[in-house]
């Protein structure tokens, strides 16, 4: 019986799934380099700017809903949590179900994460924090501030909900085919893509919502 | 569908057993759910070669506007987007990916002795993202083209201009993520698919250029993704991220987009590296000069490449102080690319060497890359680019290394592996003449650009001073004789596909896994696994060889290899 | 780096649900305090430094990440080199614009 | 015909830049010659079935071969990068005794402020062996204020000000460029550099505050006849922007393409509705008997300087 799922699980160049297994993270791995330096534009954009407009920053950094921030860093943590745990215990066919709930537990989390984020650009809106004629804070560079909030916390939502995306795929065809949910190095793929953008997020929590704080 | 020009195509078998090219089936619909790298190779062939000859035709307008110092043939708006989709379309959907894509998806797992890429499903999405960046890259040039320039700048670009800059943000945005794949899918497969035997210092230098073209085609796109995002927020949403009356430093805009097109340059030089480095041992039966020292300078080009990127910016009001830093820099990354030029020249001592057509690509890639990285000196010199920058010098330099250096190379591996590719020989002696003829239609079109470069010909001039009209004739001139000299291997490399002599498995006699399949080559490549236990290029027996090698010696000497 | 030759070997033990929950664990009760402690840090005026203070818990929180939730520390040499390459450009990166931006007051010509 | 083989030299840094040109371009045709040499030698000498000795390769072409001319050309660069680095140093610092010239680059044209007040567009005169310090702006896009003739080029970019200097030592007209792409008038950016003795630059400056009587009378005329009233919108939405009009090319709305010479303004001012610019519609009354023939050509002589009388064609 393995065996069927084993070929289920084999991709077609490969004859061994363990080689499959490396070279599937090998790739994730790369790819998550990539788009590290993707966002890493903007981390370098952000560094600029706090650079040439510190009061401006600090400024517009107080505006920014630190309950709203806090929340999500610890929701996310949780969730970046659960995937490790159901990527670990993905590869005993026993466990399969345990793993899979914590599937379900990291999509909750993920879910409750885009939430808590449109609740904020809710608030946002109300207090007139898009950069732009009616702007509240008048320090120069609190409007600069403001635009790479609104385009870092959408790309980054923009990847989260991808990754709702693959955790769904892995929930509902690992429960149609728990032998193939157990050998197929998807679990781990996806475990890793999760990882990636929470650690995305911590970096991005610590440039938008501490700067400021102090005043 | 962006390469509906089917009827090119050379995937019409003849009547017997075709390898890939029959076996896979022969309906489009075979060809557009392909997973076989062979085939995604030729998809990728079809689609780079229209978007060629459409940036082709752009500039050949612009130069034909150029004729007369007024601006009387084209608008200067009509001008301004002619360049700006010739930059645009030549960058992102011909340069980069003209080598990796074609013969990189093509040759690499042959080579490596693998059946397949890593990761063949991605494989065909990466090209599905190049097709749909392609079908952007026409809306926005029905819709009028985008007038900025390939270089997008800030704030013109994001605040100023009026022409449709939004399609083509989203083609280079999605063509570049289909580039990132395909890296991925090369490191990942030289790291993993290798065949017994087959060592890191055993490894062709064509597979060693695709590994160190695939870390900067990994790690650089992403920044530009993120710039010309940033644009598309400033255009779209007013998020003003660049605008200089918010606080917003166009400055940052340039460092975020050199940051990645300085090693795009590298991306578009280094497979053509590879592809010389394949050649020219074979036709001339020697092994590569310095195996080594090649491999080091193909990865130090690509890992220095990432730090030289302000050069382009000393005029630009970057500080003294990082001028200094990055013309350094620059003059870093040179050295690889002059040790190359040497290891290359000097394979050809006490060879045997044969002058086909791809050898006088070679050639001439040698040749105009030579010129090419020693005007790179000039420019990275501070004082000379602060009067050639922005000028025709500059044009003349790149183009040297794009269009001297990798389309010349792209038609050497076009030769090289075209038996391989389509079972069939070209013709070898107008191919030839192609070759020629290409070599002195590119000095004759780039060359005067030099003179008046230096003379203050500033670059995207649509009317100029009249003292710099001889030089503009005589380029658009020569560029008459170059496009004659690229339609050339059109025609006749099509006609081969029906009419060429069917092509022997090894028809140079080269060493490397991938002449050791029929050609064309079944879909699996190889029935059982090679195992390799030679250096690359075993082209004669290291410890001596025949005063005067005869034909049979050679075919004796080549026995190493199973 | 080659990768070892895959052993047939026997499918291991199913192991407990606490032994595999344990590390995970461990390290999210870490990232929550350096969490806590980061934020705490924020509102105590350190005036400039602040930034980099903050950044340091940052990277502390992502190395942590980076080793117990995505396995860094069972992954071969390969990929550690790979999530360690994407941060080296990024200091590249960073490094390099920063030295036109800090210099632009002292030697503008 | 004439044409330019070497961009003039009118000042000692331009010298200096030449030196290093000349000298990398020795370099490079040396390297250049050997490499292209070397490979035809070799091409000929070893063709397939050529008499030419093979075998071996000689005991000294080794590792030492290739380690030599890795390290000859890292320090022949370092070398050259010394070189061109002290240049740039030396040279491009300005004195602290330079004359300061503001320079404002607008979208297709460069206005030009001396310190005694003298205006210009696209047109920058400069007294001979006087240190000169250009202070640069921008209203809108990217431009670059480029000299050929001084070998200087400076990026002038919207938001903060950027510094080049030189010290002009040969009379005569040059060429003014803009070398970064800034939209449809990029290449009629240009303008002229005239580098005069001190005495012809001093007769200049006082014939300036003439002209600026002219062009004051024309600007009087220009807003009390409500002219500036429509063409000085901010969005140009009603009438056509008149500044970088003159001796430049006008596209009409009936497709024909017309260069804006003294008749068109003449004309325009007259009858309005004759040659209307494309996408504007003929609302502008005609002035034909409110305007004296002198009220004409001062108003004409007033759009004139405010695209740089003669500018390039």
């Amino acid at each position: 019986m393995t065996t069927s799922a084993e070929d289920r699980a084999l991709r077609e160049p490969w004859d061994d799934l363990e080689r499959q297994r490396q070279a599937a993270l090998t790739g994730i791995w790369f790819f998550s380099a990539s788009e590290l330096l993707f966002f890493g534009g903007l981390f370098v954009a952000y560094a600029v700017n706090f650079y040439l407009w510190p009061h401006g920053s600090m400024e517009a950094g107080g505006h920014t809903g630190l309950a709203y921030g806090l929340s999500n860093t610890v929701v996310l943590l949780l969730s970046s949590a659960a995937v490790a745990v159901a990527a670990a215990s993905a590869r005993w066919p026993a466990l399969g179900r345990f793993s899979r709930a914590c599937v379900w537990v990291t999509m909750i989390l993920g879910v409750a994460f885009l939430t808590i984020k449109g609740l904020e650009y809710r608030h946002d809106i109300e207090e007139r924090l898009i950069p732009g004629p009616g702007f509240p804070i008048e320090a120069r560079g609190a409007q600069l501030f403001f635009a790479f909030y609104w385009t870092s916390t959408a790309l980054h939502a923009v990847h989260l909900t991808v990754g709702l995306g693959l955790l769904l795929r892995l929930a509902i065809v690992g429960a149609r085919d728990p032998q193939w949910y157990s050998k197929t190095p998807a679990v781990n793929v996806t475990a890793l893509y999760w990882g990636f953008v929470d650690v995305v997020w911590t970096i991005l929590f610590v440039l938008i919502y501490l700067p400021g704080r102090a005043t | 569908m962006t390469d509906a020009t089917l009827d090119h195509a050379p995937d019409k078998p003849g009547d017997d057993h075709l390898g890939y090219l029959s076996e896979g089936g022969h309906t489009l619909w075979s060809w557009l759910t392909t997973t076989d790298h062979k085939r995604i190779g030729i998809l990728y062939a079809l689609t780079i070669t229209v978007f060629f000859f459409i940036g082709g035709v752009a500039i050949a307008i612009a130069r034909l506007e150029l004729v007369t110092p007024a601006q009387d043939l084209v608008s200067a708006d009509t001008y301004d987007r002619l360049f700006s989709m010739h930059g645009i379309i030549m960058v992102w959907f011909f340069l980069v990916p003209s080598i990796p894509t074609t013969f990189g998806n093509f040759l690499l797992p042959m080579m490596i002795g693998a059946r397949d890429l890593a990761f063949p499903k991605l494989n065909l999405f990466s090209w599905y993202l190049t097709a749909i960046g392609g079908i952007f890259v026409f809306v926005a040039l029905l819709a009028g083209g985008t007038d900025t320039g390939w270089t997008f700048y800030v704030p013109y670009a994001s605040n100023y201009s009026d022409s449709n800059v939004l399609p083509a943000l989203i083609a280079i945005f999605i063509s570049g993520f289909g580039t990132i794949a395909t890296g991925i899918n090369f490191i990942t497969t030289i790291h993993t698919m290798r065949a017994p035997g087959m060592y890191w210092f055993r490894l062709p230098l064509f597979v060693w250029s695709m590994y160190a073209v695939s870390l900067a085609i990994v790690l650089a796109p992403p920044v530009l993704a993120m710039a010309l995002t940033a644009i598309a927020a400033e255009r779209v949403f007013g998020l003003p991220l660049f605008n200089p009356a918010d606080g917003g430093d166009p400055l940052l805009y340039q460092h975020l987009f050199w940051f990645y097109s300085h090693p795009a340059v590298y991306i578009m030089i280094l497979p053509a590296m590879g592809v010389v480095s394949e050649v020219i041992p074979c036709f001339a039966r020697r092994r590569l000069f310095g195996y080594s020292f090649m491999v080091y300078a193909l990865v130090a080009i690509a890992v220095i490449g990432f730090s030289v990127w302000g050069h382009h910016m000393f005029v630009s009001g970057q500080s003294a102080y990082a001028n200094l830093v990055f013309s350094f820099m620059s003059f870093m990354v040179a050295v690889p690319s002059a040790i190359k030029v040497f290891n290359w020249t000097a394979t050809l001592y006490r060879g045997q060497i044969s002058f086909e057509a791809p050898m006088l690509y070679s050639f001439g890639f040698v040749g105009l890359f030579t010129m090419g990285g020693l005007t790179g000196l000039f420019l990275a010199s501070i004082p000379i680019d602060i009067q050639a920058t922005d000028t025709y010098f500059v044009i003349a330099h790149f183009h040297y290394i794009m269009v001297g250096g990798t389309v010349s190379a792209f038609f050497a591996a076009l030769h090289f592996w075209w038996p391989k590719v389509t079972g069939r020989m070209y013709p070898e002696a107008v191919a030839r003449f192609a070759a020629i003829l290409m070599f002195f239609g590119f000095n004759f079109t780039f060359f005067p650009q030099f003179i008046m470069g230096w003379a203050g010909m500033p670059r995207r001039y649509g009317s100029y001073p009249p003292e710099f009209q001889i030089y503009h004739v005589l380029s658009t001139a020569g560029a008459g004789v170059l496009g004659i000299a690229y339609l050339m291997p059109l025609f006749y490399l099509t006609w081969s596909i029906f009419y060429g002599r069917r092509a022997p498995a090894n028809p140079w006699e080269a060493t490397g896994l991938e002449w050791q399949t029929p050609s064309p080559p079944p879909k699996h490549n190889f029935e059982r696994m090679p195992v390799v236990d030679t250096e690359p290029y075993a082209y004669h027996r290291r410890s001596e060889a025949p005063e005067v090698e005869t034909q049979t010696d050679q075919n004796e000497q080549m026995g190493g290899t199973p | 780096m080659r990768f070892p030759r895959p052993r047939k070997a026997k499918a291991p033990p199913t192991p407990s649900i606490g032994s595999l929950v344990r590390a995970p664990l461990i390290a999210l009760v870490v990232l929550l305090i350096l969490l806590a402690a980061n934020i705490a840090t924020a509102y105590l005026n350190l005036g400039g430094g602040q930034i980099y203070l903050n950044i340091a818990f940052a990277l502390v929180s992502v190395g942590l990440i980076g080793t117990v939730f995505m396995e860094l520390r069972k992954e071969n040499a390969l990929n550690r080199l790979c999530a360690a390459a994407g941060f080296a450009w990024l200091a590249i990166f960073l490094l390099l614009t920063f030295g036109d931006y800090l210099s632009r007051t002292i030697m503008p010509f | 015909m004439n044409f330019a083989i070497f961009p003039p030299e009118a000042s000692r840094q331009a010298h200096e830049v030449d030196l290093i040109f000349l000298a990398l371009l020795a370099a490079s045709v040396l390297i250049l010659l050997g490499v292209l040499v070397t490979g035809i030698v070799f091409a000929v000498r070893y063709r397939r079935g050529s008499p030419a000795k093979r075998g071996q390769l000689p005991e000294w072409i080794n590792r030492e071969v290739e380690i030599t001319w890795t390290v000859g050309t890292l320090f022949a660069f370092i070398f050259i990068f010394w070189f061109a680095g002290v240049t740039f140093l030396a040279e491009y610092k300005a004195p602290p005794n330079a004359e300061e010239i503001h320079v404002v680059g607008k979208q297709w044209m460069w206005k030009i402020e001396h310190p005694d007040g003298a205006r210009e567009i696209n047109e920058l005169h400069v007294p001979m062996n006087v240190p000169i310090r250009l202070v640069m702006t921008s209203q809108d896009v990217i431009h670059s204020f480029f000299l050929p003739a001084l070998r200087i080029k400076q990026d002038v970019v919207p938001g903060r000000y950027t510094t080049t200097s030189f010290n002009a030592d040969r009379p005569g007209t040059y060429n003014l460029f803009c070398a970064e792409f800034c939209g449809r008038g990029h290449s009629t950016m240009g303008g002229r550099l005239i580098v005069e003795t001190k005495a012809n630059y001093q007769k200049w400056a006082q014939a300036q505050h003439h002209v600026m009587d002219v062009a004051g009378q024309g600007r009087a005329l220009f807003t009390r006849m409500g002219c500036s009233g429509c063409h000085e919108q901010k969005d140009h939405t009603i009438a056509p922007d008149l500044a970088g009009l003159y001796a430049g090319y006008v596209q009409l709305t009936d497709g024909r393409v017309v260069r804006a010479d003294d008749a068109y303004l003449r004309d325009s001012i007259l009858q309005p509705t004759k040659d209307v610019v494309a996408g504007y519609k003929p609302i502008m009354p005609s002035f034909k008997n409110a305007l004296s023939e002198g009220q004409l050509q001062l108003i004409i002589d007033y759009l004139k300087t405010l695209s740089g009388d003669g500018g390039t064609p």
